[in-house]
């Protein structure tokens, strides 16, 4: 147990508090607050497992700009906080909770019994231009392939957002 | 003996192709109905002109082809297009020929919408049962066995009456769940078949050689049969067959009786009792009691029946039960007798149907209340009726007769109890036969219907005179008939000899 | 001869034919006269056919009929001097009904119908008396049950008499299933139909055997020539017009069984067993049909249980061991009954279709064209002394007597008694609807008959009279007919009783005969519808056992079919299916419901899968 | 390496295809009508004929793409989709007024998605090309609009395929962690090199199921299916219920050849279970439809349930029965919802020229009623997909039925071949009930219905040729 | 070289969090709250790449992980965009209120 290890259940801890409740939040804002919470320290664990360029990616991607988005609709929309009973509230989460922890059980039990992935973690580091180099010579057809995505991802939600009429 | 003009596939698929001026014409009724006519006359003609090509086969090791045909189709999965035609198939195909001419002719005025498409539709069907008589490759044979469906389906559907639509699909629901199954089980064998020999092939004379375990066998067998006891039908899967004959139109009812059951029997001793010889020898048993109930229960059914069509129906399950226990005896004069049964039943009923249709074209009605005391308004009508009702009750003379007391003497020299069961069945036909012939044209005259009431026209009279004339020459002179049949059966008998010791002298 | 007897059968079935394709396009005398030459002209070959060689044993063969391996059967004759006079009698009766038939249907326009049925019926006919090949006769046999059953419900369009129609088709259709049984029997042993081939080579069947070929034989006889227990279609068939009384429920058909038992002798002969039941069966049918004649009202059914009892003497013949008693007794009955017939015919078509002898009375006055022939027929049928219908019945009982077996001592008896009887209702229907009485009809309650009609009569008369000469026990001429038939295999020309016997039985006979003749004369004298008092119900119904077929039989069987129908095909078999095919779509919508349209459901399915593969997988995991 | 590069053209003429298409859409707003139809059925068909043309390729283009012959038949069928679904849409899409750059060049792109999901051997690439297939379908069903069901369909279709692909990713994720290869091929061969980690790997997959699953409408993932369908415009139903599954199919197959013995041992049990239940749950719930695109939703459910039957039989070669009914499935699903597309009447404007709120395609069984005789052309091709959707002989549904079993029996799987050949006898019903409304019910009452123009009729021959030819 | 923890437990970190995505993804009603559900499920499979990524000394993880990044941003732009759409028509945007399609 050295310091890595340290920093690295204290992240985890983080996250799952911070992710626990952003998912509980009946107010979205609340949410989304936890959240942006939670990627950051997801980033920090990104940096710590090797890839600091894709900690920063995902502070400006997931952190910045994809929660800002959410905060941007949510506080457009006006949606006011849902008002349950306590029973109301906790009955759908039964089923997805139960069956989250059989399968959680599952995922346990073959990871720490019955797996080879106990392999320990060396600590190295990605360097960025190095990471861009194999990116774009290994995966450029990815790249391509996303950006298309992008692409068709503003078509699509321009197409939505302009408004009702009849097109030609 | 090969020839190089593909004259089987002509007799096959012409009606099929020339189906099609049929649909080009519908809008102008009386040249499609005689386009129709011709075409069906044209192919009477051919079926029949088969015979002087090779009258006298030769046996050979396969069978007594008369004429035979084949071409490689989808080589990769083993499948050939090849046609045979022995005297058997000659005369189902005479009696497909027949019956579609006289399909063609009593819908002259009964079938008054989309006449195009109808006689579309007959032709279709005349060339499918035409294909599954002749074909002699499994695939072929079983594509033919569902493409029957499709234009019976139709036939039904379309042109029947109050409920056609739930006897439509009634009917297509099970016969499609017999066949499916048949479907599997052809694939089965034929996997096997290639899985012993490398040859993966489709061809029945391949199959048969096939050496199959007791199990497979019976597993095989089973979906065969299920598939042919549905269609023949063999009670108790028969519950399909009244309600589609109920609502089918004439024309629909003649195919269904004249054709369609025969294609099951056909099948069965064609084609399921020698490819799984251990399996139907077990099952034989089982078939002739179930012939024998059939035969019981269907005529005690027939005769609380409120409705002349489906009193018919009924007496056709009935007959169809006898014919059973005769091809379930297997034996040369069981099996001859149950043949030319095919045809007489194909002969005898369809003319009971025919008439019915008659009826219900003049009253709308085929309800016994509505009947009664025909004879008053309609004496040659009720003659014809009274002459066909006798031919199916077996009056000797006519051609029920024959073909029943093949079977019956036959069954008796094997099993003389069964034997005798199936004569006191006959008994039991007697007696619904005379309700029916009783409620109809005797009785006392319903006044109401005087002036709708019209004998026979000439087509009408002409298309029973057609009918009365091979009834009463099979009745009295089978010899050619039979004669066609000997070889054949002969072959038949040695492919798969059921009972080791038929009685002496056979 | 093959020539001769092919026309012969050939002219019956040619008018038949003719008359049922183009019968009704051809003025009505053409057609009747077409019907009639049908059956004259058979009567002139049988006449021919006879004269050439009627003494003669010949098989004949016409052309094959069915063919399969070894199964052969054709259209072929066995002429032998049974046959030779079986047809001529069918030939001479039917020419007679014909000719008589065209005055009595005078007035129904659907001749042509009648006359083609009554054409082909002797057609069947013919082929019964003459076929070898026993699938023929049964194409014969069959073939007058039809032409029997359409002409019984002739008048179709009463519901009553198509119905009587049916139930002799059916209950004789019933008697047949032995003979089919006994046909397949006989080509199990034989390999052959031939009757000839059959009873050259019935020595080589067991007793066992023979005796269940009789048994099978016995019963296909009871139910064509209504034999208990199958008797009660044949009273029911008065229904039909009243020569097809005379030709097919008193001369001919009928007599088939009995005929076909004949031919079949030496088979039958072989068992003892099957002999003492046709015997047993002949003598109590015999009885049965005589009281239940004693209370009958109409006159048509008098004659008819009278048919049955006298049909019961003919079999008791055959069971006795002498068919050619019984066959004498088939010929005089055939005169007889056709004469009583064609006589009823004319009186209740003089009395307007009136049916009730205690409706008609004074006869004798009104009628006496009809009264002399009734009369002679009345006497042969009571077997008034010396006339045919005694000496044949006389040569029954006394064969019956004269039978070693004792049982056939008690046979005699219930014969004898019955004979008796027969004076009685013959005499008590004569005189109720003959004699003269202040309450019966008068001139004017008579419509004139054609004299052809009466005229008819006579010859029947005059047979029915002298036909005894045929076979007088004594004198230069004695056993006339038994010596013709010696020929046939079985027969027996002289009974070898001793005289004593033969004559006491004779004269003892013909004595009581006359003494109860008188009797019934003083007690019938007047008509006396209620002498048997509370019998009468018992009598007229025949012992309920109409209605015992009725209730115990007919209707449960229909009643089954009902039920059957309804609740086994519909309710049972078929529903199962179609419930079968609605649970499927219940239960198909219940899937639907999965399908709820909620997000949530379809996002739980994801991780439902997902847990459910997971959860197998450890579950099923090889640690 | 020159003819790998030209491999790759016909993905290049369709990415610039679609990328023209929107171009000229955003800036020509002057051209003719019929332009960006024109384009897009010239690129696909462009395509293709590349495709045709093209020599073989090596299978691995750059570890990422596999431009064999394998490849090609997908990338030549999903074409043949595209081409067949552009013939249909250009009527429909008039009629509804939606048939803006968006639609083509969406179409394009989706296209271009599923081509890279067919073809793809990297992890990476198929993820890739899934997503972008999905996307482009998302906004392409919900392309009416102010239309309520497109809306919904849209939305329920793009949050279930977000959460799947969520699904898929993490299966990636294990499936990578434990075998360091985003090759396909490698790390599904890569349970041989490290068999410990197996179980991981198995959970993986099982992740990587339940995306899959979700995409080709295995049950239990089906429930969106027939709401989806219901809900696109029938052309664009047509385009869903082929492409995708056929894409994602291809993948599948992919996987399951490639996949290591030890592995298979453990996947085809499952792979069993969700066969019978698809055919089975597809087949029953088909039952009681009376809408006829929820009951072809249901059809296409079971169809994948039979294919996905004969997947199980993948090691002992019955990959050429899948490919070839995958093919006639295409075409018969294709026929099937593009001729209920057709019968789809022009929206109807409410007052604020805003839509009417009813759905234009022909909904329930009972509004098809008697069309058999008013349009006889198309309900007779309508009647031949449901017949050869059937498998009854002489069309191409019954080799692809008799292939299919045959495959399946020749693996031995006798069970399943027979639990399959009952729900294809309980599918009959259905299938029939609706040419039974085609054919033999007395016309419903019914509005003028459009006629079709020169595109559907084209698009209708060559299914009725790909129908019979086959069979 | 410097150790940091086993893979294992990056592994059941990245478990855990993709469940409770998934658990928020099907347990709350709110489409937002949907998609965020996805965005954590994403996050968490970036992790398991970035984890075997270092597992396995590769860029291949994390190349993938760029990916995975594009995908959820365009997800959400689209998913937004339709969701708001969708409230604009309907006016909510609670996910089972859109059944109007079912059976």
């Amino acid at each position: 147990m050295n310091i890595y290890a340290v920093i690295f259940y204290i992240l985890g801890v983080l996250i799952v508090a911070f992710t626990v409740m952003a998912i509980t939040r009946r107010n979205l804002m609340h949410a989304i607050v936890f959240l942006v919470g939670s990627f950051i320290a997801t980033a920090v664990l990104f940096y710590l497992l090797g890839a600091p360029f894709l900690a920063i990616m995902e502070v400006v991607i997931y952190a910045g700009a994809i929660m800002v988005l959410f905060l941007f609709i949510v506080m457009m929309l006006e949606i006011e906080p849902e008002e349950r009973d306590w029973w109301a509230g906790l009955r759908p989460w039964l089923w997805p909770l139960s069956l989250m922890g059989i399968s959680l059980a599952v995922i346990f039990v073959y990871l720490i019994f019955a797996s080879g992935s106990s392999h320990t973690l060396p600590m190295v580091m990605a360097s960025p231009l190095a990471f861009g180099r194999f990116l774009f010579e290994k995966y450029w057809l990815g790249v391509e392939i996303a950006s298309y995505l992008l692409f068709v991802a503003l078509v699509g939600a321009l197409y939505l957002g302009r408004g009702e009429e009849t097109g030609g | 003996m090969m020839l190089n003009f593909p004259l089987l596939s002509i007799v096959v698929f012409f009606p099929l192709v020339a189906g099609f001026l049929c649909l080009a014409t519908s809008n102008r009724q009386l040249l499609c109905r005689s386009i129709a006519l011709v075409i069906a006359v044209t192919e009477l003609g051919l079926v029949i002109s088969l015979a002087t090509i090779n009258p006298h086969p030769v046996a050979g090791p396969t069978g007594t082809w008369m004429l035979v045909e084949s071409h490689t189709w989808i080589p990769s999965l083993g499948m050939r297009y090849s046609l045979g035609m022995d005297g058997i198939s000659y005369l189902l195909l005479v009696l497909t020929a027949f019956i579609n001419v006289l399909c063609v002719l009593i819908s002259w005025r009964s079938i008054i919408h989309r006449v195009g498409s109808f006689h579309f539709f007959l032709l279709f069907l005349e060339s499918s049962v035409i294909g599954l008589f002749l074909a002699t490759d499994l695939f072929l044979f079983y594509l033919f066995w569902e493409v029957q469906l499709i234009p019976m389906f139709f036939l039904v559907g379309i042109w029947g009456h109050e409920r056609r639509v739930h006897a439509a699909i009634k009917f297509a629901l099970f016969t499609l769940c017999g066949g499916l199954l048949m479907l599997l089980a052809i694939i089965g064998l034929y996997l096997l078949h290639g899985a012993q020999t490398g040859v993966y092939t489709f061809a029945y004379n391949e199959l048969i050689k096939t050496q199959l375990s007791s199990t497979a066998q019976f597993w095989l067998y089973a979906a065969f049969l299920l598939a042919f006891a549905i269609k023949i039908p063999v009670v108790p899967l028969h519950t399909w067959l009244p309600d589609t004959h109920t609502h089918a139109p004439t024309a629909g009812s003649l195919d269904l009786a004249g054709l369609l059951l025969k294609t099951g029997f056909y099948a069965l001793f064609r084609f399921a009792f020698p490819l799984f010889p251990d399996a139907a020898r077990a099952s034989l048993p089982i078939l002739i009691g179930l012939g024998l109930v059939g035969l019981f229960y269907a005529s005690w059914l027939a005769l609380s029946q409120i409705d002349v069509k489906r009193l018919v129906a009924y007496s056709s399950i009935g007959h169809m039960g006898i014919m059973v226990v005769g091809v379930a005896v297997w034996n040369m004069m069981t099996l001859s007798g149950s043949i030319l049964q095919m045809i007489n039943h194909g002969l005898s009923t369809t003319a009971l149907f025919i008439m019915v249709g008659m009826i219900d074209e003049r009253l709308h009605s085929r309800k016994f209340e509505n009947l009664g005391g025909l004879w008053y308004k309609m004496p040659v009508f009720s003659g014809f009726f009274l002459f066909f009702a006798m031919a199916s009750l077996g009056l000797p003379g006519l051609n029920n007769f024959v073909g029943e007391i093949l079977i019956i003497i036959g069954t008796f020299q094997v099993h003389p109890v069964i034997g005798i069961l199936s004569f006191a069945g006959l008994v039991f036909g007697v007696i619904y036969i005379l309700r029916m012939v009783q409620d109809t044209i005797f009785g006392t005259p319903v006044k109401e219907h005087h002036h709708v009431l019209f004998d026979l026209d000439f087509r009408e009279g002409f298309t029973l005179v057609l009918l009365a004339l091979p009834i009463l020459f099979i009745g009295l002179h089978p010899g050619p008939v039979l004669r066609l049949l000997d070889h054949p059966v002969q072959h038949l008998l040695t492919q798969f000899s059921a009972i080791a010791t038929v009685a002496t002298g056979m | 001869m093959t020539v001769i007897l092919f026309i012969l059968l050939l002219f019956p079935l040619a008018g038949g034919v003719i008359n049922a394709v183009i019968g009704r396009l051809l003025p009505r005398r053409v057609s009747e006269v077409i019907a009639c030459l049908g059956v004259v002209g058979a009567f002139v070959m049988a006449a021919i056919a006879f004269g050439l060689g009627g003494w003669k044993s010949l098989h004949l063969i016409f052309f094959d009929w069915i063919k399969v391996g070894t199964f052969s059967a054709a259209f072929d004759v066995y002429y032998d001097p049974l046959a030779a006079v079986m047809i001529l009698m069918v030939t001479f009766v039917s020419s007679l009904i014909h000719i008589y038939s065209v005055a009595f249907m005078r007035e129904d326009t659907d001749y042509v119908r009648y006359f083609c049925y009554l054409n082909l019926f002797v057609f069947s006919m013919l082929v019964i008396a003459l076929a070898d090949s026993l699938l023929f006769v049964y194409l014969g046999w069959e073939g007058v049950g039809f032409c029997s059953y359409a002409l019984i419900g002739f008048w179709y369009t009463n519901l009553d008499y198509a119905l009587a129609g049916r139930k002799a088709f059916i209950l004789t259709r019933i008697g047949d299933v032995t003979f089919g049984i006994a046909l397949a029997l006989f080509f199990y042993f034989f390999h052959s139909f031939s009757l000839q081939y059959i009873n050259a080579h019935a020595t080589t069947l067991s007793v066992t055997m023979a005796t269940v070929f009789g048994l099978l034989l016995l019963w296909a006889a009871m139910g064509k020539s209504a034999q208990l227990p199958l008797t009660v279609w044949l009273p029911d068939a008065m229904a039909g017009p009243t020569p097809v009384s005379a030709l097919i429920h008193a001369a001919t058909m009928v007599t088939a069984g009995a005929y076909l038992l004949m031919r079949l002798f030496p088979v039958i002969h072989l068992s003892h067993m099957a002999m003492l039941v046709i015997a047993g069966t002949g003598a109590i049918t015999t009885l049965y049909a005589s009281f239940a004649a004693l209370a009958q009202v109409d006159i048509k059914k008098v004659l008819a249980y009278s048919t049955i009892s006298q049909v019961g003497y003919m079999i008791l013949g055959v069971g006795a061991g002498d068919f050619v008693g019984g066959f004498f007794h088939l010929l005089s009955h055939s005169f007889f009954k056709s004469l009583l017939f064609l006589g009823a015919g004319c009186i209740i078509q003089a009395c307007d279709e009136e049916h009730n002898i205690f409706k008609m009375g004074n006869l004798r006055r009104l009628l006496p064209h009809v009264y002399y022939p009734f009369l002679i027929g009345c006497l042969s049928l009571a077997a008034f002394p010396m006339i045919g219908g005694f000496l044949s019945k006389d040569r029954v009982l006394e064969a019956t007597f004269i039978h070693p077996a004792p049982i056939y001592k008690a046979f005699w008896a219930i014969a004898f008694l019955a004979a008796l009887l027969t004076v009685v209702y013959t005499f008590r229907m004569f005189f109720t609807a003959f004699l003269d009485r202040p309450d019966g009809r008068t001139a004017d309650e008579i419509k004139p008959i054609p004299r052809l009609m009466t005229v008819i009569l006579w010859p029947l008369a005059i047979l029915a009279f002298c036909d005894g000469l045929l076979n007088l026990p004594f004198g230069p001429i004695s056993n006339g007919l038994a010596k013709f038939l010696a020929a046939v295999p079985g027969a027996r020309v002289d009974l070898g009783a001793p005289a004593a016997v033969s004559w006491g039985l004779g004269l003892g006979d013909a004595a009581l005969v006359l003494v109860v003749l008188t009797l019934t004369y003083f007690v019938f004298r007047r008509p006396r519808p209620d002498f048997w008092g509370s019998l009468n119900e018992t009598l007229f119904t025949a012992f309920y056992l109409d209605w015992l077929y009725l209730n115990l039989i007919a209707r449960p069987y229909e009643r089954f079919a009902a039920v059957l129908w309804r609740d086994v095909d519909e309710r049972g078999i078929n529903a199962g299916f179609e419930n079968t095919a609605g649970g499927f779509k219940v239960l198909s919508s219940l899937m639907g419901l999965w399908t709820n349209g909620k997000l949530s459901t379809y996002l739980l399915m994801l991780l439902l899968g997902l847990t459910a593969m997971l959860t197998v997988l450890i579950l099923s995991w090889h640690w | 390496m020159a003819t790998d590069w030209i491999g790759l053209l016909p993905i290049i003429i369709l990415s610039s295809g679609g990328v023209i298409i929107f171009l000229v859409g955003a800036f020509w707003r002057s051209r003719p009508r019929d332009l960006l139809f024109a384009l897009a059925l010239l690129t696909a068909l462009a395509a293709s004929v590349v495709t045709f043309l093209l020599p073989a390729a090596r299978p691995n283009f750059a570890g990422l793409l596999d431009l064999g012959g394998y490849g090609r038949f997908f990338i030549f069928l999903l074409l043949f989709i595209t081409i067949v679904t552009l013939l249909f849409l250009r009527q429909y899409s008039r009629t509804h007024g939606f048939s803006g750059d968006e639609l083509y060049a969406l179409l394009i792109f989706s296209v271009l998605g599923m081509v890279f999901t067919a073809i793809a051997t990297n992890w990476a690439i198929f993820f890739l090309g899934l997503e972008l297939l999905s996307l482009a379908l998302y906004v392409l069903i919900a392309i009416r609009k102010g239309e309520p069901y497109g809306n919904e369909a849209a939305l329920k279709y793009f949050i279930m395929g977000a959460v799947a692909s969520a699904f898929l990713t993490f299966g990636l994720g294990l499936l990578y962690a434990m075998t360091g290869n985003l090759q396909i091929a490698g790390s599904l061969a890569a349970a041989q090199t490290y068999p410990d980690h197996l179980p991981v790997i198995l959970i993986g997959l099982a992740f990587l199921m339940v995306g899959i699953g979700f995409k080709i409408s295995i049950v239990p993932f089906h429930l969106w299916t027939p709401d989806v369908y219901e809900g696109s415009p029938a052309p664009i139903t047509a385009f869903l219920s082929t492409g995708s599954k056929v894409a994602l199919f291809a993948a599948l197959l992919r996987f399951c050849l490639l996949v290591a013995p030890p592995v298979w041992d453990y996947a085809w049990p499952f792979f069993w279970a969700l066969a019978v239940l698809t055919m089975a749950v597809g087949n029953l719930t088909a039952l009681y439809q009376t809408h006829a695109k929820r009951l072809l939703a249901y059809s296409s459910i079971a169809q994948m349930g039979y294919l996905f039957m004969t997947l199980v039989a993948i090691k002992q070669g019955s990959l050429p029965a899948v490919m070839f009914y995958l093919a006639v499935y295409a075409i018969m699903d294709l026929g099937a919802f593009g001729i209920i597309g057709t019968f789809s009447k022009a929206p109807t404007f409410g007052i604020k020229g805003t839509l009417s709120k009813t759905p234009t395609d022909l909904e329930k069984l009972t509004d098809y009623q008697g069309l058999g005789y008013s349009h006889p052309w198309r309900a007779a091709i309508l009647a031949t997909c449901l017949i050869s959707l059937t498998g009854l002989p002489p069309t191409a549904g019954f080799i692809g039925k008799l292939v299919l079993f045959r495959a399946v029996l020749h693996a031995n799987f006798i069970t399943l071949a027979v639990v399959g050949m009952l729900t294809v006898i309980l599918s009959i019903y259905y299938y029939i009930n609706f040419v039974v409304h085609l054919y033999m019910h007395e016309r419903h009452h019914r509005g003028r219905l459009p006629s079709p123009d020169v595109a559907i009729g084209l698009a209708c021959a060559v299914i009725l040729l790909g129908i019979l030819w086959l069979g | 070289m410097a150790y940091v923890v086993p893979f294992s437990h990056v592994l059941v970190l990245a478990a855990i969090l993709f469940l409770l995505g998934a658990v928020c993804a099907l347990a709350r009603r709110n489409l937002i709250m949907i998609l965020i559900g996805v965005e954590v499920m994403l996050s968490a499979a970036g992790l398991v790449f970035i984890g075997a990524a270092m597992r396995w000394q590769q860029l291949d993880g994390q190349a993938f992980v760029i990916f995975i990044m594009a995908v959820a941003a365009s997800e959400v732009a689209i998913g937004l965009a339709l969701i708001l759409y969708s409230r604009r028509r309907t006016g909510t945007i609670n996910a089972d209120r859109y059944n109007l399609m079912k059976g």
